[in-house]
């Protein structure tokens, strides 16, 4: 393991000392995966609440879906979209393959089924007199959703820190869609990825841990933010 | 404001829980409801503040003649109250925030009503039970409304604050607040009432 | 300018790729955008006109994908050769057979285990056709399929003590981490020839031929073929240029 | 898709004739991340537990640590456990690489740090009055913690089923780690990894729908049951 | 049973919500605690009950002699009651289950006597107020607890219920329940207690 530290502190100081290359990496993996999580964020939210407020038919069988969506490969949503993408595919014409938009749409279909679970989950457990104690206080529907939003915020903040770790940690659809490509499209993933084929194992990991370093720098921000407005709930 | 209820019948699975013909609550009104456990009382008021469907019959809301409809229409105020996760002060606010409306008076004149001043920059959820009961009425109240309906509005209440309580309803409803009250107790509250509603076995009998 | 140039794992992780794109980038404004993927891979995107060339070592699936229509313009770049390796102590005695044919009996007769890539790329193609020469496919116990690329592959007889049939540049590039040495080479039959095939424009009008084609041929230039000749790892040769 | 419709209705017709390489592949990924996830379910939950109600210094940077685990990739959790059970690693001697237990040991260290997680949401929004009451009518702690994991049963079903998402869905660890080898280790997702590989798009597609299948079955059978013995919330 | 406190004091943030010195309970009081709202009765109670840790002081249980020690000691009822979500004679069966009792004949007795027989299979949270207040205490008398802390327990019962109760109470202290009962109204229940017990401005006073 002495090995790996080695690496793992080359990388640190390579990111510290500001090397293009790696925070070019970093950087293609924070932004596409944040952008897809912001684009996915309100219509998932939505939608689970939608299947958690509103009875319909098929109602049931969309939930047994969308929970079956979460065991799909990120390389199979990849290789869909690469179909649909590739100039042999219907939208070929975009010329979005290879491109981080073309990565972007991949995580955006890899994060919604679980924030559309997760969210409905979360509105499941909240309290049925939210919405009714903010429409007769005269919130509009809106106005009485994201009052609930407030309401089961911790779940939600957890959704989407499960949902990042989710799509930033994906290597599939980033490799089959973005195709790996050096200066546009390498994300941390695929770097990985490569770097193991090389059979460079210690450098994989020092990779590895770059990310956990980043995602950790953001969790612990948001920890602190919520850690200074939460105080432990009682009843009497 | 006028609440006309007609035909209504609320049924879950086989049994009817009651069914009321005609039923009329306006803005003049104040009356007290009361009946056995589990009778319906609060389904009942839910179904009159649009909260629920009833399985059958309509609920009308009408104008009466001359009335500001800026108001807010009908509030209910749950037997067992909701109160926002963030401090009494934002929960006293809410409604006014809802319908864009700031007025810091009127909040302040509401939180030293309800005896909660002290505590306007607790979180909710740490009041005690009658500190609850309070806030919820006072967020209720802060809204003016042309109807309200309150579920056991007292049950937590100490005697100061029952009759504070009173006061307050009382000055509501000279200004032309229509008030439903469901309450087992007879206090100081239910006296003020000019109308007693009985809801037994699943019919509803206004009483003189 | 930009093109898009799907590759082998083998050619892009020695590092070569690199070396060559350096050096084009001093003679031509063209961006080359590599995209390395197995072979199978790398020609099913060159089909789908999602790259504009591709570099491939797998000669009959080569054959295939200009005969549909969907390359054109092949162009023998380099080869390099395939290897026999296996565990240190060398237990099937490969090392003193004479022919990979031989080698491979001893393996199977003495029931060593094998990796066999089992991915369908050019390597696994070539030890199959070998294996094809001892009469059947083989069967034997010990014959593990890995379904992965070669450095995984190598990790993996490495980790088992088994023995494997690599390239020689992957086996350059990992030998220093495994614990196995080389038991067989230089045979006819494990030459490994590396061909640029163009995507066909016709399929595909998009294609940027023109610039692929030059990148092509300059691979096949005398000064492309020089730097490929150069390219060394550890001092040792990793693939011979062929086109001149 | 006319391609993928007809490879993929040859690959149900192959399970469904009992093609028992397929079926095969299919045992792999159930077996392995079943056992992966009924091994880590009860510590994670009880890590869970522990992190919602107890303070205790270190607190708050386990949970930033956890929520920064769930962005680390499957596959550095898969290299890292590969040095470990390497022949050249302190646990070589264990024999595990290129097994199942090797891919059933990676697969809990993926579903531990999100079953924490999301058992730790569920746990902070149930009422703080679920442990009061049931240690009042006299249950002991052990019975207070399986009551209140009875009361966020709901919550505690979406963390699992998201967990088994993520590990049945996964393919880093398990091609690191199990090694993708024939009648072996090979899973649905390996498999779907050779067959991209290979340019066979259409067929890793195939697999990913088999899969997709089979948790469909799953997750309907789920929400049968969920459906049949739940009722919705009101308040009054 | 005999439940003793010494030098208690409860504090929040920098104010000491009270302060008790000394204090006992045992099994053959009934004691009514009254005071206004927000002065800490409920926090009290869930002390004595073991729920809340006080930031001073010390909470003992001592058995009295001859007593039957099997019995759940001290059991408090939240003012604001939180039922299983599982339906009504689960609820009741809970603590009987936590000590492996298997009793159907208490069970059914406890479920005619707080009037919930015809609604054993229904889901608990449907229950209408009154229904899950009752509920709560049968859930926790059918314990036959050595002192049970009620929360406000009629707070939304009708007056038949409390004179249920009220009938249940008494027998179970002629049993040997201690009783200490929080209450702002003045009912069947609170003339059921022998002592009175003020708390007031962070001060317990004893009353007659
Ligand atoms: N979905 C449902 N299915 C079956 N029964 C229900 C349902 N919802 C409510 N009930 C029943 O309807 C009855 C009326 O409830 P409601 O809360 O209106 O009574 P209430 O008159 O307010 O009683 P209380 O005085 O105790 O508050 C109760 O017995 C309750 O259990
Ligand atoms: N964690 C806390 N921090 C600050 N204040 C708190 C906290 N918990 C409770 N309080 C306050 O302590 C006071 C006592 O609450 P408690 O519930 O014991 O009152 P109570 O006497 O039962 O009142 P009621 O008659 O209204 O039920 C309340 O004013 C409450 O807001
Ligand atoms: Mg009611
Ligand atoms: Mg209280």
């Amino acid at each position: 393991m002495n090995d790996l530290w080695t690496t793992f502190s080359t990388a640190i100081a390579q990111l510290l000392s500001g090397d293009p290359e790696l925070w070019g990496i970093v950087g293609v993996s924070f932004s596409v995966s944040a952008s897809a999580l912001l684009i996915a964020l309100l219509p998932a939210l939505s939608a689970g609440f939608t299947l958690a407020y509103f009875r319909f038919p098929g109602r049931w069988v969309a939930i047994s879906l969308l929970n079956s969506l979460l065991a799909v490969p990120t390389v199979v949503v990849g290789l869909v979209l690469y179909m649909l993408l590739s100039r042999a595919g219907p939208l070929g014409d975009l010329n979005l393959l290879f491109t981080r938009p073309a990565m972007i749409i991949g995580q955006i279909l890899l994060c919604f089924p679980l924030l559309v679970a997760m969210s409905l989950s979360a509105f499941q457990a909240a309290d049925h007199r939210v919405l009714e104690t903010a429409k007769t206080l005269g919130a509009s529907p809106l106005q009485a959703f994201v009052t609930l939003l407030f309401e089961v915020r911790f779940a939600l903040l957890a959704a989407v820190v499960t949902a990042f770790g989710r799509i930033i940690a994906e290597v599939g659809s980033a490799m089959m869609v973005g195709g790996n490509i050096l200066h546009h499209t390498r994300n941390i993933t695929t770097a990985i990825a490569l770097e193991t084929g090389k059979g460079e194992f210690v450098q994989g990991v020092a990779l590895g841990i770059v990310l956990l370093v980043m995602a950790l720098i953001l969790n612990v921000s948001l920890g602190w933010m919520q850690s200074h407005s939460r105080v432990l709930r009682h009843g009497t | 404001m006028r609440l006309e209820l007609n035909n209504i019948c609320q049924r879950y699975g086989e049994e009817d829980l009651f069914v009321i013909d005609q039923l009329q609550l306006i803005s003049t009104d104040a009356v007290h409801l009361h009946g056995p456990n589990g009778v319906g009382k609060s389904t009942l008021m839910k179904i009159m503040a649009g909260l629920q469907k009833p399985t059958s019959g309509e609920v009308r809301r009408m104008p009466m003649a001359g009335e500001n409809m800026r108001r807010q229409a009908v509030i209910y105020l749950h037997q067992n109250t909701y109160l926002f996760d963030t401090d009494v002060r934002s929960n006293v606010e809410y409604g006014l925030r809802m319908r864009r409306e700031k007025n810091t008076k009127k909040v302040d004149k509401a939180l030293a009503w309800a005896g909660l001043g002290h505590l306007e920059y607790r979180q909710a959820h740490l009041l005690s039970g009658g500190e609850r009961q309070r806030l919820a009425l006072a967020r209720a109240l802060v809204l003016d409304p042309a109807l309200v309906l309150l579920d056991e509005p007292t049950s937590n209440l100490d005697i100061g604050s029952v009759a504070r309580i009173e006061e307050m309803l009382q000055d509501l409803h000279r200004r032309g607040t229509g008030i439903l009250l469901a309450c087992h107790q007879d206090n100081a509250l239910t006296k003020l009432c000019n109308q007693h509603w009985l809801l037994a076995a699943g019919k509803l009998t206004v009483q003189a | 300018d930009s093109i898009r140039f799907a590759t082998t794992t083998s050619t892009y992780n020695s590092g070569l790729l690199d070396y060559l794109l350096n050096h084009y980038a001093n003679v031509s404004q063209t961006e080359v955008q590599v995209i390395s993927v197995g072979t199978g891979k790398a020609l099913r995107m060159a089909e789908n006109g999602d790259v504009d060339l591709v570099m491939t070592h797998a000669p009959s699936a080569e054959a295939r994908f200009i005969g549909q229509g969907f390359g054109i313009e092949p162009l023998g770049v380099m080869y390099n050769d395939f290897v026999l390796v296996g565990p240190k102590d060398d237990a099937a005695q490969v090392s003193l057979a004479q022919t990979v044919t031989e080698g491979l009996s001893l393996i199977m007769l003495s029931n060593q285990r094998f990796i066999s890539r089992g991915d369908d790329s050019g390597t696994h193609k070539k030890e199959l056709q070998l294996w094809q020469h001892l009469g059947a496919l083989p069967s034997f116990a010990g014959y593990l399929e890995s379904g992965r690329g070669m450095g995984h592959s190598l990790q993996m007889a490495s980790e088992l003590g088994a023995y494997t049939l690599t390239d020689r540049g992957t086996w350059l590039a990992l030998k220093d981490k495994l614990a196995l040495r080389l038991v067989l080479e230089t045979d006819p039959r494990l030459l490994n020839p590396y061909q640029v095939i163009l995507v066909n424009p016709v399929r595909h009008q998009h294609a940027n031929v023109k610039s692929a084609r030059e990148f092509a041929q300059w691979m096949v230039s005398s000064e492309g073929q020089g730097i490929i000749g150069k390219f060394r790892i550890n001092g040792e040769v990793l693939f011979v240029p062929s086109a001149l």
